[in-house]
């Protein structure tokens, strides 16, 4: 019953700060709201027993790269005459989703024949740090040393893109 | 002589050709360079046919394996019809360079390219070698249209490349159908061409991949009403290329005909010949009706060369050994007849510096060899007895008359139309009173008349004494039949009753 | 393991190059053409030891590494030389080409070599998420090289909508990832195929929908209609290396996962083989369509891309008849990237300064001012055309056997009657080049001998993939 | 019941791709694939959950990672964008175009 | 027997080197020096000559032959061989041949001796003589040829040369135009010959396709099959000797030199047809109906063309159409199978025909050009030789006995009415009294009364030696020629038809004495009745008439040749620049470039799509994968 209250709230939660994420003008209002929806998607995760990546949500996701964005947002100090007018925006938010409908309905009707079962809270082991690390760096190292090449090639790309370069010849 | 004849001549042109293309040559140099190399594929040619032995096999055969996963090879020979259309090529081509004497470079590199990429197509013998000498032998002439030819020479170039690539493309896909037909029928890959002879298609797939292979040989020859081409590219192009399409080039399109459709597809080709025949023979007054109209000789010239193809057309399709031998002797009768036609107009344009029938006049009193060879060219052209000209058309108009009644009588139409406007034009322009344009025409000078001499003796020795030519070609039409299903020979007379009718006995 | 790292060989090399390059930029002791140098010397390395695995090592059809992630077969082998072979012809023409444009840093050669690796994972991947994770290590690294060119707001314009649609597209193949997941209970291709064929594809709804968006997110990368509209904005704002490059390391790369993934079971190639067929034939003409209309060369080779792939996608759907699976599409590709980076190559020493000649009239003409140029840039143009006897025809001759021989006939057709529409635009450069008077001078010397030599170079290897075609 | 974490994730994913249709400005359009992302995430975890496998856990780990590596470039990206033009609009960038 | 027949070969070849010769000495000669013209003429005759001696001894070895096995053979090579078609290049003497190869051979020499003057100040005097040589080389090919195949050799190179002598005044388009019209006209006919050889040789053919094969094996065909060659050759036939419809071509013939028109227009060429008829004649007696369609074509002909005859003032146009009568008795005669009647007019026809255009020719001659009689006039005493062998000539042509035109067109009434063809008869009669009347028209028109022209009347004078020779021989000829074939009721022995016997198949009628003296007095009587009308109207001078009525008709010849023209020629042309202009590029062509245009223009259209708008491309991701999932997820149920 807890859990269905809980999910329900953090369901709602989540779809009106994806929302807000989607109409909101400023981008900082965005963020913020963003921020909402991956708080509630943390929350759903703890239901779900991903101990883990609950907290992985809340440090990496909702912490590290959030600030990162509203860093930059502020850093660039937009102005609101700077942002699109998007006066049509209401036009296109109602085309977008009589466009998606298909995709959605899609996707609803595959889950429809997935097979269903009540969540429960799961045994102690699953979803905990200990558990997931020990798949992780068993069965997931390639990929795992493959996201370190991922990260160097961005943070060079970084670098390269925002960072200062000195003009050769 | 040598071990790899067929290669050696298919490759020296190219390789010169090549060298020509890239060293910083003269253009004399470039020129004795051609003339040298088609001379030397000449004296091979001759050595070839020397060598033929006409079994109604291949002969001078090549094998090297190219890709053997597909049974794809580099496999040369050749058989009667090959030959002949080698022996045309190598026979004719030395004769541009001697009277053409003041082009590009380029222009006689890309006339070795193109000599090369000819005798490849018809010696090849594998079907992917076949379609890649075909493709080639078309960038050639692409290029000489496009760098050296008349002032609509782009759109004319466009046209002719696309419509022709076009056409090779959709056999590309039906070369590649019998393929896999192949494979699926014995479990090994090969793309023989003889070997193909084995298959015997039928239904759906199969008449479209005839469609696919006729369409290209079509454009290529051209039938109508394929043709539109043709009269822009014969007319923008040079001399040398015009000449090289008309008298060599539309061969190859027949010559694929017989070599690859007609074995592979035995009963589709004969469901669809008298269609294909039709189309040869409306072709045929199409084109022919066209020339009377046209004021520029050599628009007039491209014209009559594509009736004449729809003649050559109508014989591949009357299937019996009479129409094909005499087909693949009007092919060289024309390749000698039209192809020379078309250099005199390329002499005539070049010393009046006009293509219009309407300034010119009185050339024969001018120029009285220069006359003499035209009208030799021209009466072997229209097909008159003692010229290679009437051979042919004799006999295709023969076995077009067994094939079908109404198709023999209307190719024997051409024998009007043909005349019609070769009077016409003759009249125009060699006879009446001179015009300014033509008032100082030169005739032939020794050297010039000396190239053309070969050629204008081959014209009459064809028609006088053919059986040798002949005995050479026979075995290898006569294959095509003796072989032949039952299917196809109740398909050969559409007519039956008239042959019945013909030889019933009388009580 | 010991063996399983040898077949990792170049991949391992290229990323330590990447990192070592990466390193080396921090330092100012270290040239630009040093760095080029090694990166080439790197590419070449790893290309000779792949090609000396391929013809002398084991041929297996598989061997499964590192838990069944990885993968190396004949087909991923090939893949690699390709991508290696791009790679080392684009640092070719990125020395030519920064003679003119000096914008680069020593961190392009890294960022070069990380693409590559990405792509060499890309080949080898047997598992979605590491799928994942080596596009997007390939995405970003070519984000960044599109973007490369700072001052240049072009360049930003095709970074910005790159980056946009290539993230949307790449979230498509998590949740797509997320599915296949779902039903099968794990992202790696051997497992998924185990359950499909035991399964069944269509009783399965999860499978279908998390393939189509993990298909969606593949075709949007080899710029299938209808996901290929970025594809002419990026390529038209990239440098011409980079262009050179994405058209054809990458293109390798995508096909090379893509048909690993396809191959994972045939119920799943199967099932997906009439989607696939109207999205090549609609890439086919849609492509060709957009091309006859460009004006910028870089542009119309962009579009002639959407084409291609949509002949590569006829490669996927005929996959099932092929000797060894994929080679037919390896072939292609080999053939392909030959023909686009000696177009770039050429380019590449030719735009000059800021790109200035990129529409079609300004190279009217070039035959007469540099007729070797022009001649090499017709030689690549035939081959993209698939004229014999160069190796645009061979690939384009597999791909239609191949798809008649698995009864794709209506493919086939269609396949060649696009190739007709698509003569049209190849044969207009010729036509330009050669046709025309030149109205400007091309008077200005080809800056380097690389330049010229790589592109010479290719020449040769449009001809000798053609005459020699080893790959089958 | 799981499917409810699914239809959310499914509702969360199709407004991530009404963002990236309708919105002109970068911030919100990156964010919206960010969404997208973390849409896939919530059906990953679900879908472990519903499997008894943990590798889903894992998969969303990594699909983090690349997030934030994504994030970065995009940021720098807009940095460089905000710097050529003082914009924030997509339309603006439409020089490349026909 | 045991003899070589090498020499049949040498017969044709003779002139036809002589061509070859002729040709190259003035092909190298005409650059550089001028070498005088008689070398030409003499080097001319030489083939001709050389000819006609072996014709000779033809004739003889022919005679020395037992009746039953009167033929020999010489085949020099095989032609060509495909399939079960075999054709050598051989040549066939028979008693058919033998008699064309002599009056062919002897008139052509006369006529190349007589034309060393008529062409003498003509500047391309070896021209001429290259294709006289060559017509003659033709025309013994045409008469030799052992089979249809090599006899069509023949047959297509007279009209080549036809053609080349029609228009050998090159300058004037008219006479271009004539040419022209003359090939033309002949291939059509040419086609019927093509089209009759292949349906024989698909019937029987196969069997062997020379002559003495296809006789043989001529049982074998069914008669509709019969009929159907007869009547495409006979086509051939009407296209070669100028009968209805195809006889346009050959009074316009009349523009080349008038020896052209005497040997090839007149004498030789023209009869090819009747020969032809007469070769076949194994087809023809097999089916009645085809003989009778060959048999009223000519006497239809023979009718029409002695109307035209009678209203021409063009003195070569006269003879022309009295040609073109003459050829319809002949083709009259062999289509009441009367073969060796049709073959002795063509015989007798070939002197004095002969004759009478070399006199013309020579009236011309010394009259500096002018053809038209009504300019002429009283030129009897200025050239009595002349005057006097071209009458012998009318005399034989209008059927006055004992000339020879008299009796060979006797024997084709005779047998025409003999045979049961009232009607064919009744007409041939007719057309004889019109042939009289205008035969004689002319004559006195131009010789008699008082000259027209004074001036061209003063410098007239007797025609030089060369020339009038050659009239002297062959008006002995048409004096003569008759008594070769005296019927029976004259004491004779009908030599040339039991000469020709074995190889024409002929009928012979019941030998009726009194039908044939009808006959005979009926061909007097019509020939006096037409003298004595022309005698009436012209014997003493007469100035030109107005032609009013049917005479205007007759006069423009029924305006025939512009029936043709608007019927055929105008439409022709038509046609081609109808679809030169019309057909070829908007509809033949219009696919072409239609697609092409639609396919730029869709170019143009798609280019739009690519707006530059990000959100936009995002767009059609959303729509094409929303399409896509629609689809999908109908596929799911």
């Amino acid at each position: 019953m807890l859990v269905d209250l809980l999910f329900t709230c953090f369901a709602v939660f989540s779809v009106l700060g994806a929302l807000g994420l989607i109409i909101f003008r400023h981008p900082m209002n965005g963020a913020m709201s963003f921020l909402v929806t991956l708080v509630s998607l943390a929350g759903l995760y703890a239901l779900l027993s991903a101990k883990l990546l609950f907290a992985l949500q809340l440090i990496v996701y909702a912490g590290a790269i959030m600030s990162l964005v509203v860093f930059v947002i502020m850093f660039l100090n937009i102005q609101p005459d700077q942002l699109p007018a998007e006066k049509t925006k209401v036009t296109y938010l109602v085309a977008g989703g009589v466009a998606v409908t298909p995709v959605a309905f899609f996707l609803l009707k595959v889950i429809n024949r997935l097979p269903n079962m009540p969540v429960s809270f799961a045994d102690e082991g699953f979803g905990g740090v200990k558990e997931v690390g020990l798949i992780f760096f068993r069965e997931w190292l390639v990929p795992f040393e493959i996201v370190s090449i991922l990260l160097l090639t961005a943070l060079v790309g970084a670098v390269v893109l925002a960072g200062k370069r000195e003009k050769n010849k | 002589m040598f071990a790899h004849l067929l290669s050696v001549m298919i490759f020296l042109p190219i390789v010169a050709g090549l060298i020509l293309l890239f060293a910083p040559l003269s253009r004399t140099t470039a020129r004795i360079v051609g003339f040298g190399v088609s001379l030397a594929v000449l004296v091979l040619s001759i050595d070839v046919y020397a060598g033929f032995t006409a079994t109604g096999k291949l002969e001078f055969v090549e094998y090297i394996p190219w890709i053997p996963s597909l049974g794809i090879a580099y496999h040369l020979g050749i058989d009667g019809i090959s030959l002949f259309i080698l022996m045309a090529s190598a026979v004719l081509l030395p004769m541009v360079y001697v009277l053409f004497g003041t082009r590009e470079k380029g222009y006689y590199a890309n006339l070795l390219l193109v000599e090369g990429a000819m005798i490849g197509a018809v010696c090849a013998a594998d079907l992917v070698l076949f379609y890649v000498f075909w493709e080639v032998m078309l960038l050639p002439v692409f290029f000489m249209l496009g760098l050296y030819g008349g002032p609509r020479k782009i759109p004319a170039t466009l046209k002719i490349t696309l419509y022709t690539i076009a056409g090779s493309l959709l056999m590309l896909a039906a070369l590649a159908y019998l393929a896999v037909q192949y494979h699926a029928l014995t479990g090994e890959w090969s793309f023989s061409i003889e070997k193909m002879g084995l298959l015997d298609l039928s239904g759906h797939a199969a008449a479209l991949a005839l469609f696919g292979f006729m369409i290209a040989f079509a454009i290529k020859i051209p039938l109508f009403p394929f043709h539109t081409w043709l009269p822009d590219a014969y007319t923008e192009a040079p001399t040398a290329t015009t000449f090289v399409l008309s008298a060599i080039m539309a061969k190859i399109g027949v010559y694929g005909v017989i070599r690859v459709v007609m074995p592979a597809f035995e009963m589709e080709f004969a469901r669809y010949a008298l269609f294909f025949a039709y189309a040869g023979v409306i072709g045929m007054m199409y084109c022919g009706l066209t020339a009377i109209a046209q004021k520029d000789y050599k628009r007039l010239l491209a014209f009559s060369s594509a009736s004449h193809m729809g003649i050559i057309a109508v014989g591949v399709f009357s299937m019996n050994v009479q129409a094909l031998t005499g087909t693949i002797y009007q092919i060289v009768a024309h390749a000698t007849s039209t192809g020379v036609l078309f250099l005199f107009a390329g002499i005539l344009e070049e010393r009046t510096r006009t293509r219009s029938i309407n300034d010119l006049g009185g050339i024969a009193s001018q120029a009285p060899i220069f006359a003499l060879f035209f009208a030799i060219a021209m009466l072997a052209s229209v097909g008159l007895p003692g010229t290679s000209g009437f051979i042919g058309e004799f006999l295709i108009i023969l076995g077009a008359l067994k094939f079908n009644v109404a198709i023999g009588v209307l190719t024997g139409l051409s024998l009007i139309i043909g005349v019609c406007y070769m009077l016409w034009l003759f009249q125009r322009v060699f006879f009446e009173k001179s015009k300014t344009a033509s008032e100082r025409f030169k005739d032939l000078s020794p050297v010039e008349s000396l190239a053309f001499v070969p050629v204008i003796l081959l014209i009459l020795v064809m028609g006088i004494y053919p059986h040798p030519f002949l005995r050479k070609i026979e075995p290898s039409t006569a294959q095509y039949f003796a072989a032949a299903t039952p299917v196809v020979a109740q398909a050969t007379t559409v007519t039956p009753a008239l042959a019945a009718d013909l030889t019933t006995e009388k009580n | 393991m010991t063996n399983d790292f040898m077949l990792l060989f170049p991949v391992i090399l290229v990323s330590l190059g990447a990192i070592g390059l990466m390193l080396a930029a921090t330092s100012r002791c270290v040239q630009i053409e040093q760095a080029a140098w090694a990166c080439g010397g790197l590419f070449g390395f790893a290309f000779l030891v792949q090609l000396a695995a391929t013809l002398t090592g084991d041929q297996a059809l598989y061997s499964s590494l590192f838990n069944d992630i990885l993968v190396v077969s004949p087909f991923s082998k090939a893949a690699s030389l390709v991508i290696l072979g791009c790679g080392l012809f684009t640092v070719c023409s990125s020395l030519s080409y920064f003679k003119k444009n000096n914008f680069s840093s020593t961190e392009y050669y890294s960022l070069l070599l990380f693409a590559a690796s990405g792509m060499l994972l890309l080949t080898m991947t047997r598992e979605l998420i590491s799928t994942f994770i080596a596009l997007e290590i390939m995405s970003l690294a070519i984000y960044i090289l599109v973007g490369y060119d700072r001052d240049n707001v072009l360049s930003t314009e095709a970074v910005m909508k790159y980056l946009i649609l290539g993230a949307f597209a790449g979230a498509f193949l998590t949740m797509g990832s997320a599915f296949v997941y779902g039903a099968a209970g794990s992202t790696k291709f051997a497992l998924i195929g185990n359950f499909v064929a035991t399964t069944g594809f269509l009783s399965n709804p999860a499978i279908l929908a998390g393939s189509f968006f993990i298909l969606v997110a593949f075709l949007f990368k080899a710029a299938a209609f209808p996901f290929h509209a970025w594809v002419l904005d990026v390529y038209d704002g990239a440098s011409m290396p980079i262009t050179g490059f994405m058209a054809t390391a990458l293109k390798t790369a995508i096909f090379a996962v893509f048909a690993n993934f396809l191959l994972a079971d045939s119920g799943l190639q199967q099932g997906w083989v009439t989607f696939l067929f109207y999205i090549a034939i609609l890439s086919m003409f849609m492509g060709n369509f957009i091309a006859i209309g460009q004006n910028s060369l870089k542009r119309m080779l962009a579009a002639s891309g959407i084409v291609h792939s949509g002949y590569l996608l006829i490669g996927l759907v005929a996959l099932g008849s092929q000797p060894v699976p994929g080679s037919v599409v390896a072939f292609y590709l080999a053939a392909y990237a030959a023909g686009t980076l000696g177009i770039f190559s050429a380019l590449s020493y030719l735009s000059g300064k800021g790109e200035q000649w990129k529409n079609f009239d300004d190279f009217k003409g070039l035959a007469k001012t540099k007729p070797y140029t022009a001649f090499a840039i017709s030689i690549f143009l035939l081959s993209m055309a698939g004229i014999p006897p160069t190796a645009g025809f061979m690939g384009k001759l597999y791909i239609i056997l191949a798809a008649i021989q698995t009864g794709q006939i209506t493919l086939a057709v269609l396949g060649i009657v696009s190739s007709i529409v698509a003569m049209w635009y190849y044969l207009r450069l010729i036509v330009t080049m050669y046709f025309h008077a030149p109205e400007r001078s091309f008077a200005e010397e080809c800056p380097s001998r690389i330049g010229t030599v790589s592109t010479l170079v290719l020449v040769l290897c449009v001809f000798a993939i053609s005459l020699y075609p080893i790959a089958l | 019941m799981i499917h409810d974490y699914l239809v959310l994730s499914v509702i969360l994913f199709c407004l991530g791709v009404v963002g990236v249709f309708a919105r002109r400005n970068f911030f919100t359009v990156f964010m919206s694939v960010e969404l997208m992302l973390n849409a896939s995430n919530l059906a990953f975890i679900a879908f472990a959950r519903l499997q008894q496998n943990m590798d889903g856990h894992v998969l969303a780990l990594l699909i983090m990672a690349v997030a934030a590596a994504e994030a970065a470039l995009a940021l720098a990206v807009v940095i460089l964008l905000h710097k050529q033009t003082g914009k924030l609009d997509t339309n603006v960038f439409s020089l490349l175009k026909g | 027997m045991e003899h070589s027949t090498f020499y049949l070969g040498m017969i044709p070849l003779y002139p036809l080197l002589g061509a070859v010769c002729i040709g190259l000495f003035h092909v190298l000669t005409c650059k550089r020096w001028q070498v005088p013209p008689l070398v030409y003429g003499l080097l001319a005759c030489v083939g001709p000559a050389m000819s006609f001696f072996l014709a000779l001894r033809v004739f003889f070895e022919l005679r020395a032959l037992p009746l039953d096995a009167r033929f020999f053979t010489y085949k020099a090579f095989t032609w060509f061989s495909v399939g079960d078609l075999h054709l050598d290049m051989g040549f066939l003497a028979d008693p058919l041949s033998g008699l064309m190869l002599l009056f062919v051979t002897f008139i052509g020499t006369l006529i190349h001796v007589y034309s060393i003057g008529y062409m003498s100040g003509d500047k391309s005097y070896a021209k001429f003589f290259a294709y006289m040589n060559l017509f003659l080389g033709s025309m013994l090919i045409l008469v030799l040829g052992d089979s249809p195949v090599v006899m069509f050799v023949g047959w297509e190179g007279v009209g080549l040369c036809s053609y080349l002598l029609i228009s050998y005044y090159s300058e004037d388009r008219d006479n271009v135009l004539a040419g022209n019209k003359a090939f033309i006209v002949n291939r059509i006919g040419d086609l019927g010959f093509v089209l009759g050889m292949g349906f024989l040789f698909w019937a029987i053919g196969s069997h062997g396709f020379d002559f003495l094969s296809l006789k043989a094996n001529a049982h074998m065909m069914t008669e509709s099959s019969i009929l159907i060659v007869c009547l495409l050759l006979f086509v051939g036939a009407t296209g070669k000797s100028a009968q209805i419809p195809l006889y346009v071509w050959l009074p316009d013939a009349m523009a080349g030199p008038t020896p052209v028109s005497a040997l090839i227009h007149a004498a030789t060429m023209v009869t090819a047809g009747v020969y032809m008829v007469a070769r076949f004649s194994f087809l023809y007696v097999e089916v009645a109906a085809a003989g009778m369609i060959v048999a009223w074509i000519g006497i239809l002909t023979a009718l029409l063309a002695a109307i035209f005859g009678m209203f021409q003032d063009d003195i070569k146009k006269v003879l022309a159409y009295s040609t073109v009568s003459q050829l319809g008795y002949m083709f009259a005669g062999v289509g009441v199978t009367a073969y060796s009647a049709g073959i002795f007019h063509v015989f007798t026809h070939a002197f004095f025909k002969a004759l009478l255009f070399l006199g013309a020719g020579a009236v011309i001659y010394v009259l500096h050009h002018e053809q038209n009689i009504w300019k002429m006039g009283g030129l009897k005493k200025k050239m009595p030789i002349t005057y006097c062998t071209m009458l012998i000539g009318a005399l034989a042509l209008a059927g006055c006995p004992p000339f020879a035109g008299f009796f060979s067109k006797d024997e084709i009434l005779y047998s025409a009415l003999a045979n049961g063809h009232f009607f064919i008869w009744l007409i041939g009669v007719l057309v004889a009294a019109m042939t009289a009347y205008y035969t004689f028209r002319m004559i006195f028109v131009v010789f008699h009364g008082q000259p027209r022209d004074q001036q061209a009347y003063d410098h007239a004078h007797e025609a030089p030696l060369v020339m009038t020779v050659p009239l002297i021989i062959l008006a002995i000829g048409a004096l003569f020629a008759g008594f070769y074939n005296l019927p029976a009721i004259f004491g004779g022995e009908q030599m040339i038809s039991h000469w020709l016997a074995p190889s024409v198949a002929d009928q012979h009628p019941h030998d009726s004495f009194l039908l044939e003296f009808f006959v005979i007095a009926t061909s007097v009587a019509a020939f006096a009745f037409g003298l004595w009308v022309a005698y009436k109207r012209f014997g003493k001078g007469a100035e030109e008439p107005v032609f009013t009525g049917f005479a205007r008709f007759a006069y423009h010849k029924f305006y025939v040749d512009e029936l043709y023209d608007a019927v055929f020629v105008r439409p022709y042309k038509a046609i081609g620049a109808e679809i030169s202009e019309g057909v070829e590029p908007n509809m033949t062509d219009a696919p072409v470039t239609g697609i092409a245009r639609l396919y730029m223009r869709v170019g143009t259209l798609v280019k739009v799509l690519q707006s530059g708008y990000v959100r936009v491309y995002a767009i059609y991701m959303v729509l094409g994968l929303g399409i896509m999932s629609f689809i999908l997820s109908q596929s799911l149920n």
